[in-house]
């Protein structure tokens, strides 16, 4: 009676190709039909080392890539391989942004601009208006910055440094354009202070939105209960790793602290 | 009448009988929260240690087709932070199971002395666990002699009931099972997940799992569960919660005649979604109904008349 | 240039590393030869006990989702009848495996001189199945001690390579087949059946199977079969014949890389039909043209490297 | 990667009622959705008891009939249930007949007509013009008798002593009638002696035909072997119970001998 299900382990693909997209930040492409939705992640696997969740910040025609900043072992690892280097990757997983809404926000932090690119391109493929804030540290850090050259997504730069666009936090682009525009929604993804400011402005202001939240997922498909949220018990990998403004008000600890590989609460 | 899906079993009352077994989920009291939500009549803490844990390298859980697969490895925040995170369990309104896991009977009884509160309703050891170094099955806590000492340790300390989880791995379940009743315990579980297996990816040249293998679990080893509450049943008075590849109604009932009291669900948090307390209970329902069955206690074991 | 799928083991040529596992049809020789023109590199018959026996009330045999349960219950011949039945065995264009069976070493001993003939290319002894009273593991013949004994006494009358056949259910599986390659014998099958298991029909309220149990086999038992070959791999120095749950060339793969250099196939006849043999071949051979493999040895433990 | 199977096990169904055929032979009816095909069996399962195979004898409209005679400790125990009890039934089991050709002969001896008259059910809907031997011991044994009483099936009796219709072997009429019509087909199922008269006749005669085999099954689904015929090798369970005329001439055993319940060759 339990219906057939896909096996949840990853299959070896080749990188197709690596592109640099910054500082520190590359896209690592594949071929294949992933059929994933904007917002929803992949686990990678790298045999001996290990099981990392990253968004997916491409995907058309049968190619699909996630874009990976350099931060520990596992993506010093990644960095390593080259192209004809086989991965393995599983998923897609978790629920991802509706897409929802007429004239849209995008607001990326870092590697959080990945999945919001994703969305940009679902977006203008359905003929919508989007602005797209997209916050890095310095100028050699921002994404995606030839991209969206062809000009359909209005972008919106923002560094710690100002060396490119805005200086300082980048929700304050939003707080500038939801005061010039009327907003139909805001998705949001990036460092969980910074998710914390946009859902307070959004708060406020009374704007639907939405926000794709981080933790230390294991599994990926909900059984081993590492990332579950305080509040709710709700999964990241499950019930997230998108959760839309109502459902972030119960999520207790949403911009206080998170959970380590052995469930201990650590301050965020 | 509507049938009573109640069950009492040693002093634990749970509107229904289904318990979400330890390791699913139930790192967290908002994870136990959310399960009871769903519906479980009972719920399972992950197994705590003294110490803190990290667990085996991911991969930690796999699925092949209707088997699960997982090396966790007793990843856990260790006795301060446990004892943290499951306080003020009042706010789950079923039932909270503790899970105590030690590498010796000294160390179960530690546990026992110093993680234990009032709040929980039962404490579970875990004998069984097929692929964690030091602990369960691979700890050698397997035999009547493990069994027996580490009952004792940690009944000495527990002002609760004491549920013993046995593995299907082991030989004679049933001489197993009758030196945990022996030493005072007040319940069995089988079976911890059963084997251990190995899944290799041919093109990786390499395990999956990050541990090399591990312990099953899923729907493909219910058979093995069933037969092992079977025997158990045959061996012991003190009752039974059979745990193993339930995630419908009639595989319940199927436990149940086979002689289990309550019933644990795991991986059919998977298979059918976290509401699958939900839907077992009423599948359950409908079947008693069908079948006229008033109550829980009419089924268990009838298969043994 | 097409990869070479042929393997020689312990003497057996074959022209794929695929073998008919025994107790799936396999009781006559015509059956033998059908298989063996769909494919299969090896055959083995039916176990033949000198008795005649009738096995279990059937049913005898059900599937569960992907598991599959057995309670055959050794029904065969009896030595003068399978005698007959497996003369002339030239028909079959494969090398044929005999399987024995006994009770203790003796009984073993007695069928090793009476039965066997030289049209067998090598003769299985299984000590390993879970649901036959006197025989297997019910008979007490999965201890290291026993493997030993009755692998002495098939190899002092047999002329040809003895196979030992063991069970994922035995706790250390490395010990038993160390007592197995140290008593003479020249290769290792694992595994058997495992489990038991038992399915209940919730609304006959009794066991399916007619012996209450039996032994699980298909693809859910693969991860557990490869696991043990892996074990065994790292224990002995003979070669092992990996068998539970193949189904598919990447399957079979899996199976020589964890360490097996030939792989039984049993249920597979039931879950991809009796042609499971030729699919498994040519799956095989297009993931070694694939991944650039030239020959099977190539692949065989590779994951231990 | 394996394909997701039904599980083979029996299923309690109700016996909705049973009604007499002739002596010592009832059929057995139950509610639900065989979808069998003409010549086609299933297990039946008394609890306890044991599992033995048993043509499919009616199928229309979600409902299904076995015919049994009571022989043995299985089928006593079958005829001492009634109505409202349950039974195990699993499959269908097999390869049916073709139900091909023009004008078309059954021949059937004993409850060997049970196949058939679901298979002559099948053909009038075609519109089929459709000759049913039935043979039995005496007029008392002949299965039947009002069941094709609309007059679109030519029934041709043929009892042992005379009681009914033609006396001596059914496969008499067979000759008759292939002397007097132009047969597309004939359709065989019955004891073995019958059946092997049959062959010859259509063998010598150079009629298409198909023969239903009984054997010694356990399983039903292939995999125990204990059904394996001489010659080829086939399972009467799988690539049977129906075979054609020139697949027979393969089977060394047919007429000869078969297995009991250990594989021991037995005279038939
Ligand atoms: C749903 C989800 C989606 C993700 N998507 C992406 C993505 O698209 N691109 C991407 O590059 N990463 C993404 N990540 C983060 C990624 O999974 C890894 O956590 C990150 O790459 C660090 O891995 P590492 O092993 O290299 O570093 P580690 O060795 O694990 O850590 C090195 C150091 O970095 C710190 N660190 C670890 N993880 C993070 C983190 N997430 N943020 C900041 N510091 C961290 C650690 O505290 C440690 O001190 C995502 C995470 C989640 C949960
Ligand atoms: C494919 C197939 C289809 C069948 N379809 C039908 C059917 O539609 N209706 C039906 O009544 N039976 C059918 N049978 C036969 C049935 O399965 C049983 O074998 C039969 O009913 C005897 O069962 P028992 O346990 O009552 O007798 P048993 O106790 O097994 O046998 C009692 C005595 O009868 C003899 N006997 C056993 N089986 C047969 C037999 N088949 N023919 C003659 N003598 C036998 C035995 O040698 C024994 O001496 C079919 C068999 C097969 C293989
Ligand atoms: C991911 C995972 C983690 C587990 N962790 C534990 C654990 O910490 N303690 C324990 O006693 N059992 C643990 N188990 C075993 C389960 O509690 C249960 O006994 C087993 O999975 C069989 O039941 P199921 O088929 O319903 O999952 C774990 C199982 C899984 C799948
Ligand atoms: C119906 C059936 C009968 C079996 N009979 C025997 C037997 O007689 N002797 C034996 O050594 N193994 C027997 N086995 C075990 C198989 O040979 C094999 O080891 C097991 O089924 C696992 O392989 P599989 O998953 O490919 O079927 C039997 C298995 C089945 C399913
Ligand atoms: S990562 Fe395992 S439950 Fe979410
Ligand atoms: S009855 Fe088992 S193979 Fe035919």
């Amino acid at each position: 009676m339990t219906t057939a299900q896909r096996s949840e382990r990853p299959r070896m693909l080749v990188i197709e190709k690596i592109t640099a997209e910054a500082k520190d930040t590359s896209s690592f492409w594949f071929t294949g039909d992933l059929k994933a939705k904007p917002g929803q992640f992949v686990m990678l696997w790298i045999p001996g080392t290990g099981l990392k969740p990253f968004g997916v910040s491409y995907q058309d025609d049968g190619r699909f890539a996630v874009t990976v900043r350099k931060i520990g072992t596992f993506t010093e690892k990644l960095f390593g391989m080259k192209a004809g280097d086989r991965l393995g990757v599983q998923g897609p997983y978790g629920r991802g942004f509706s897409g929802k809404g007429g004239r849209i926000v995008l607001v990326g932090g870092g590697y959080g601009a990945a999945p919001l690119s994703f969305l940009a391109d679902e977006l203008v493929r359905e003929g919508k208006e989007v602005f797209f804030i997209n916050g890095a540290a310095t100028k050699d850090h921002v994404l995606y910055r030839e991209r969206f050259k062809g000009g359909k997504v209005h972008m919106i730069y923002s560094t710690d440094d100002g060396s490119l666009g805005h200086r300082g936090f980048c929700t304050d682009c939003l707080t500038g354009l939801l005061s010039k525009h009327k907003i139909g929604r805001v998705f949001c993804c990036g460092p969980e202070m910074m998710l914390r400011k946009a859902f307070e402005i959004c708060l406020e202001k009374d704007i639907p939105a939405e926000f794709s939240l981080e933790r230390h997922l294991k599994c990926g498909f909900g059984v081993c209960g590492s990332c579950c949220l305080d509040g709710t018990g709700w999964r990241v990998c499950r019930e997230g790793p998108v959760f839309a403004l109502d459902d972030m008000k119960k999520i207790a600890e949403f911009g206080q602290y998170k959970r380590d590989a052995s469930g201990r609460v650590v301050k965020i | 009448m509507s049938p009573d899906l109640s069950v009492n079993i040693c002093k634990i009352k749970m509107k229904n009988p289904l318990v979400l077994a330890s390791g699913i989920l139930g790192v967290t009291k908002a994870s136990l929260k959310h399960v009871a939500g769903n519906g479980a009549g009972a719920v399972t803490i992950k197994s705590v240690s003294r110490e803190r844990r990290e667990g085996h390298n991911p991969p930690i859980i796999l699925t092949e087709g209707e088997v699960m697969m997982n090396a966790v490895g007793y990843s856990n925040p260790g006795l301060a932070g446990a004892k943290k995170e499951f306080s003020g369990l009042d706010e789950i309104p079923v039932p909270v199971i503790a899970s105590i896991i030690g590498e010796d009977a000294a160390q179960f009884g530690y546990m026992a002395r110093n993680f234990l509160t009032g709040e929980f309703s039962a404490v579970e050891i875990p004998l069984s666990c097929p692929h964690t170094p030091g602990f369960g099955i691979l700890g050698g806590h397997g035999t009547p002699e493990a069994t027996r000492d580490i009952t004792k340790a940690v009944k000495r300390h527990a002002k609760m009931p004491v549920i013993v989880k046995l593995s299907a791995n082991v030989q004679a379940i049933g001489e197993v099972a009758k030196a945990a009743e022996k030493a005072g315990a007040d319940a069995i579980n089988v079976t911890n997940a059963i084997g251990p297996g190995m899944v290799i990816d041919v093109r990786a040249k390499r395990p999956v799992l990050g541990f090399g293998f591990g312990g099953l679990s899923g729907p493909p080893i219910r058979p093995v569960a069933v037969r092992c509450v079977y025997d158990v049943y045959e061996s012991v008075r003190i009752p039974v919660i059979g745990t193993g590849g339930v995630t419908t109604g009639e595989a319940a009932a199927e436990m149940l005649m086979a002689g289990a009291s309550a019933v644990g669900v795991g991986s059919g948090v998977y298979y059918r979604g976290i509401d699958v307390f939900k839907k077992i209970s009423d599948e359950l329902l409908g079947f008693m109904r069908e079948e006229g069955y008033s109550g829980i206690k009419d089924m268990v074991g009838i298969v043994h008349d």
